[in-house]
């Protein structure tokens, strides 16, 4: 915990307001929707901070504002302390990446993986021209596909792969926070654990920072130092992940934890086990398939 | 009382699906069967063919669809059989909740009216006696306000209400099997948390039978007392779910156990199964797992689908089904 | 979390019609050998055409299809064959002109409209909507009042009155693609909008717009038809299908091949371009 | 309430759209080479005709003071006279407006049944035979121009088969009924060849929907299914497609009308563009578009009334 680090991103009294489209007037402000109503959060350099909430909460809202695909209504964006104005330049936008919820809609049908990542590095001159393709190819690594992926358009990949293509391009930035927006919620879980290990080995490698948004507890429990809590637009409990799981302060965030299958232990058992598997019911033997 | 039949029972079912790409063979060789009143839990990722499986045994697959095999419920067959003589099955004695409870209900069409309708048509009640049972429905699913829900479009209720209504109305006849697809995945933990508790008690009062699809074991554990695991089109492990979580005696069952992230005991870094799921036009011979599987040998390559018996309620189509699985799987497999 | 599952469940195309793929490029061969057949026959009709299309016989007038005729001849005893020849090069080549101009101009607007959004697309919309509110072929007379007569006005003329469907259709494919997460992270990745709207957005929606040229030049064609049918499309003695049919329907009873036959290369023509883009439009959905 | 916000929004619409088109037709106008009365007169004309001419129609003026005048005129529902006819455009238009109406109801009839009919046989028997049939008629029908159509049909069945005449239009209902069928028909082909295509994706759309699998979960099937669950719904994109069907129908009604010789306003344009009459094709094209927006807000009505989401908007 170095205090006197300045954080890579850091927000301050963040608001952001939505007008509902129909009525003018008077009628305006009952009209305005708060989406994010004041969050302060900080990031520090090789954090990830876990940001959880349900559906409607104002992660997301948050998340684009952090970006920059929203201007905040009220308070601040802080990069290196540094307070970002509404129109951000090309360098600040650079410098906080994103990679988005979902695998299908956020690669460019039409361009191959190579392409997409050549065009980053030569439009912000990011390596010399030729060593763009090396350059390609350790992208693609750092996030465990080989070079082979290069020439390949999106379709042809899996859900698991295309995130992390999806991670190899806000890498080729080179930014210094990632933003993660339920990155692993459209995956299957035999897959996430892959995607999740690239976030925590970048993290440890080059020492990013990343905000974690996802509605699925458990795994931001494995992956993230703190987790805040979000409801109706505020935060309503920030702690230490150990803490946060262990003794729940706020009252959400309890009813949130309890509200979350287990996989271990009995929780109910409707039926009487003794009448749930029938005589002559147990593996049957002679079923047979045509294999191959 | 323990009938000797089962009340549902699936043999060699298999299912074929026509895609741009060519036909798909979805689902082969999956057999099981469901006692009444019991809860069996299906869990496979995507790709697994665990909802084919389960829309074949109501006939409500996509056009072009081939299936084979057996499904008999009560004593009558279901497959080849004609939808003129499934229609009056589907809802009344077997009924079905969906994964999306946003597109399930149809838009231009006021609830009490698509309630009711399952009532006219499978119990020829008039307008006005299902209306009245509508209402009872859903004050049985904790509705709060239903007369003024009856009268509402599905457009202006939440998610978690829209899938209240379709349990209402796979309740309405009194089905005594009720196949649920993945009813909570599109909803938030906390609804998520209360569908399951509404769906519990449902099936408790009722006495229905029910199979709950899902890729979450969790929700499954909840629920049921019997598990099916599936992977890549077949069935790979049953039995109690107890014994099957604690002692999984398929090495996919075991992986896919061990990649869930937890929400208690100590935290752990996640691992993930490696590899890919297998191209489904051209799977691998013999067990389908085995190209991402630790513990294989070479006798997984020609292994047949079957499930080999664990013991008197288990099967597993592992090669170590009868022997446990060896300890090295539960070391590696730790991969990006 | 059975996406893909369901992504089979509910495919569409191939799931009805097994056999339809092998079906649809024969429809795309058939098609494309169509419009090839047409645009050979208007780049080589002086060398097809058996006479001088605007040569009158008039002792020899409204002759029945023989050897020497195999199309008979018309009311000045021009040859119908050689007239039909050479009016492919007249409707095809302003069919395809005002087809394309209209496509361009229409998908750099729907383009800019979609794109731009806000003030830009709410005055594209209302201007679309005012070209929407009249008839195509009111405001094509309209038109052709204030430009004069002539061919360069016809094809103007068209384009004015067709570009809206191409910017409407290039618009509603730029609000999807515009919304989706690539292009977000383009704009995130510090890219320009030029370079946005040309690199990750056009490459996404122009193939709509091709798509839709392959039917509207049908449109079109019939269009200069009608036109020329109205007596008000290009001036008399150069020979044009449309034309052709009004002199003929005067023959009617005896003669019905004088507009039967005209018709019919419209028709056939519009055949073959509905079936390229039938084919087209599958290809894309893929 | 909401619907009738909404309603009341698109009213506002149509009239600012209508307003946009006046401007587009004074604009058109002012373009004229040579000016509007050149124009009418013909280049043989003195120089003293056109000055006259430009006077009468105060065509010297400014143009800002041109612009209020043909506001202040259209708003009272003066067009001008006609230079053909001397009369009132409107007048003249009002003459010829039944002829015209009666053939687009007549067309809208018959498409709606002819539509409704085939599109739902293919969507029912996808992939056979009868599809593919109904598959390929638009095919065919797309490529048509209504006035060969029209042609054809004359030949054949007025002609060499005289069930019909050859033109002109009947008195009396039965008459009208007899006299209109092959116009009619003529514009019903090349309209329908839209609507059944787009009927038939739509079915085919809603068949293959969540909410169609839930209704078939609950024992729906056959014609009951159609009728409930299917054709209603794909009914609501088709329907907005009406407008601009619409549209197309009352530019190929011009045209037929020219065939079939019907008195209408479509010979009524091709006469006034042909002696350049200007008052009469402005005010049929101001007219026109009235009638197309007037339409548009029908089916804004049928819309609302079909799909209960679209009140929130």
């Amino acid at each position: 915990m170095s205090s006197n680090d300045v954080p890579p991103i850091e927000l301050r009294g963040l608001r952001k307001e939505f007008r509902l489209p129909g009525l003018r007037g008077r009628a305006r402000a009952a009209r305005t929707q708060v989406a994010v109503a004041g969050v302060d959060l900080t990031v520090s350099r090789g954090e990830i901070v876990g940001l959880v909430g349900e559906s409607g909460c104002g992660k997301s809202t948050l998340a684009r504002c952090v970006v920059g695909m929203y201007s905040p209504t009220a308070g601040e964006v802080l990069l290196d302390g540094h307070p970002v104005g509404t129109r951000r330049s090309s360098a600040d936008r650079r410098r906080v990446q994103m990679v988005f919820q979902d695998p299908a809609s956020a690669l460019n049908p039409a361009l191959r993986v190579r392409d997409m990542l050549a065009e980053l590095l030569r439009v912000h001159r990011l390596v010399p021209s030729s060593d763009i393709a090396g350059r390609c190819a350790e992208l693609l690594e750092s996030v465990g596909l080989d070079a082979g992926f290069l020439d390949v358009f999106p379709h042809a990949l899996s859900g698991g792969q295309r995130q992390r293509v999806n991670i190899a391009r806000a890498l080729a930035l080179e930014p210094d926070v990632v933003v993660a927006d339920e990155v692993v919620s459209a995956l299957d879980v035999s897959v996430q654990a892959a995607v999740l290990n690239v976030l925590l080995d970048l993290r440890a490698r080059l020492g990013l920072s990343i905000l974690f948004i996802s509605h699925n507890l458990a795994v931001v429990r494995q992956v993230c130092d703190r987790v805040a809590v979000m409801y109706a637009g505020e935060i309503v409990e920030l702690a230490d992940v150990d803490t946060l799981f262990a003794e729940p302060r706020h009252d959400y965030t309890r009813r949130l934890l309890a509200a979350i299958p287990r996989i271990s232990g009995d929780h109910a058992q409707s039926v009487p086990s003794g009448q749930s598997v029938p005589s002559g019911q147990s593996v049957p033997s002679g079923q047979s398939v045509p294999s191959g | 009382m323990v009938s000797a039949e089962p009340l549902l029972e699936v043999s060699d079912l298999a299912v074929t699906l026509h895609t741009p790409q060519g036909p798909l063979r979805a689902a082969e060789g999956v057999s099981f069967a469901v006692a009444a009143a019991e809860a069996v839990g299906l869990v496979g990722e995507s790709g697994s063919g665990k909802s084919v499986a389960m829309r074949a045994i109501l006939g409500l697959l996509p056009r072009g669809s081939t299936v084979s095999g057996s499904v008999r419920f009560a004593g009558r067959e279901l497959v080849g059989v004609a939808e003129r003589q499934l229609a009056p099955i589907r809802g009344r004695e077997i009924s079905m909740i969906f994964q999306d409870p946003m597109t399930a209900l149809n838009p231009i069409r006021r609830i009490g009216g698509q309630i009711g309708e399952v009532l006219r048509i499978q119990l020829g009640w008039n307008r006005r006696r299902a209306s009245a049972h509508a209402r009872e429905l859903l004050a049985r699913v904790e509705i709060a306000e239903p007369d003024r829900v009856l009268r509402q479009f599905p457009h202006q209720l939440s998610g978690g209400m829209r899938q209240r209504v379709l349990i209402a109305m796979a309740l309405a006849c009194q089905p005594r099997l009720i196949l649920c697809d993945e009813p909570t995945t599109a909803l938030d933990v906390t609804t998520q948390d209360q569908i399951l508790a509404l769906l519990r008690r449902a099936s408790d009062e009722s006495g229905a039978a029910m199979i709950f699809v899902s890729h979450d074991l969790a929700v499954v554990r909840q629920l049921c007392s019997r598990v099916l695991v599936m992977y890549a089109g077949r069935l790979v492990e049953m039995g109690p779910i107890g014994p099957v979580f604690a002692d999984p005696r398929h090495a996919y069952t075991a992986a896919l156990l061990r990649s869930l992230p937890a929400i208690d005991g100590p935290r752990q870094p996640p691992v993930s199964i490696g590899g890919e799921l297998p191209d489904r036009f051209r799977p691998p011979s013999g067990c389908r797992f085995r190209t991402r599987c630790t513990v294989a040998d070479d006798s997984c390559a020609s292994l047949p689908s079957t499930l080999l018996p664990v013991d008197g309620e288990r099967g597993s189509a592992c090669i170590h089904a009868a022997t446990g699985l060896p300890d090295r799987g539960a070391e590696s497999g730790v991969s990006r | 979390m059975s996406t893909v599952e369901t992504a089979i469940v509910a495919e569409p195309a191939g799931a009805e019609e097994p056999r339809g793929r092998r079906r649809r490029s024969v429809a795309l061969i058939v098609g494309t050998s169509i419009v090839g057949t047409y645009i050979l026959a208007a780049v080589l009709a002086p060398w097809l055409a058996p006479y001088d299309p605007l040569a009158q016989d008039v002792p020899n007038a409204l002759a029945a299809p023989s050897g020497s005729h195999p199309l008979g001849t018309d009311h000045l005893g021009r040859d119908v064959l050689s007239r039909l020849l050479h009016g492919s090069r007249v409707d095809l080549l302003l069919g395809m002109a005002a087809a394309g101009a209209a496509g361009v101009l229409g998908t750099v607007l729907g383009l800019v409209a979609g794109y731009a959004g806000r003030s830009v697309d709410v005055v594209v919309t209302r201007v679309m909507d005012v070209v929407q509110a009249l008839p195509g072929i009111v405001l094509l007379l309209v038109l052709l009042l204030v430009l004069g007569p002539g061919a360069g006005s016809i094809i103007a003329a068209l384009a004015l009155t067709g570009w809206v469907a191409y910017a409407r259709l290039v618009r509603a494919s730029v609000l999807v693609v515009r919304d989706q997460d690539f292009t977000s992270a383009a704009r995130l990745a510090g890219l320009g909008h030029p370079r946005v709207l040309f690199r990750h957005v056009l490459p996404n929606v122009w193939i709509q717009g091709v798509i839709y040229m392959t039917s509207d030049i049908v449109i079109i064609i019939g269009a200069i038809a009608a036109l020329g049918y109205l007596g008000i499309g290009i001036q008399a003695p150069t020979p044009e299908w449309g034309q052709m049919i009004y002199d003929g329907q005067a023959f009617l009873a005896s003669h019905w091949w004088l507009s039967a036959a005209p018709g019919l290369a419209i028709v056939v023509l519009g055949l073959g371009l509905a079936l390229v883009s039938d084919a087209l439009t599958d290809r894309a959905r893929r | 309430m909401q619907r009738l916000g909404y309603l009341g929004r698109r009213l506002g619409y149509v009239l600012i759209t209508l307003w946009g088109v006046s401007l587009l037709l004074f604009v058109m106008l002012q373009l004229l080479p040579g000016g509007p009365a050149e124009a009418m007169l013909g280049i043989t004309a003195t120089q003293q005709q056109v000055d006259a001419l430009n006077q009468e129609l105060g065509l010297d003026r400014p143009v800002v003071a041109q612009y209020v005048d043909y506001m202040g005129r259209l708003i009272r529902g003066d067009l001008g006279d006609s230079l053909v006819f001397g009369r009132p455009v409107v007048d003249v238009i009002g003459d010829a407006l039944p002829a015209t109406l009666k053939l687009a109801v007549y067309v809208v009839a018959l498409s709606t049944l002819s539509t409704v009919t085939l599109a739902t046989l293919a969507a029912s028997f996808r992939g056979r035979a009868i599809d593919h049939v109904i598959r390929a008629l638009p095919l065919i029908g797309v490529g048509m121009p209504g006035f060969w159509i029209g042609a054809m049909l004359l030949f054949l069945f007025a002609l060499t088969f005289p069930f019909f005449p050859a033109g002109g239009i009947e008195e009396g209902f039965a008459g009208a009924l007899r006299s209109l069928f092959l116009p009619a028909l003529t514009l019903a082909i090349s309209v329908s060849a839209i609507l059944i295509r787009s009927l038939r994706r739509g079915l085919i759309d809603v068949l293959e929907s969540d909410h169609v699998l839930t209704a078939r979960a609950k024992g729906l099937r056959g014609v009951r299914l159609v009728v409930r669950h299917v054709l209603p719904n794909a009914a609501i994109p088709t329907v907005t497609l009406m407008g601009l069907v619409f549209v197309s129908l009352l530019g190929g009604a011009l045209i037929v009308e020219s065939v079939f010789a019907i008195p209408g306003v479509g010979q009524l344009l091709v006469n006034g563009f042909k002696r350049h009459d200007m008052p009469l094709v402005m005010g049929i094209a101001l007219l026109s578009a009235a009638a197309i927006l007037l339409v548009n807000l029908l089916i804004d009505v049928v819309y609302s009334l079909l799909d209960p989401r679209v009140s929130l908007r």
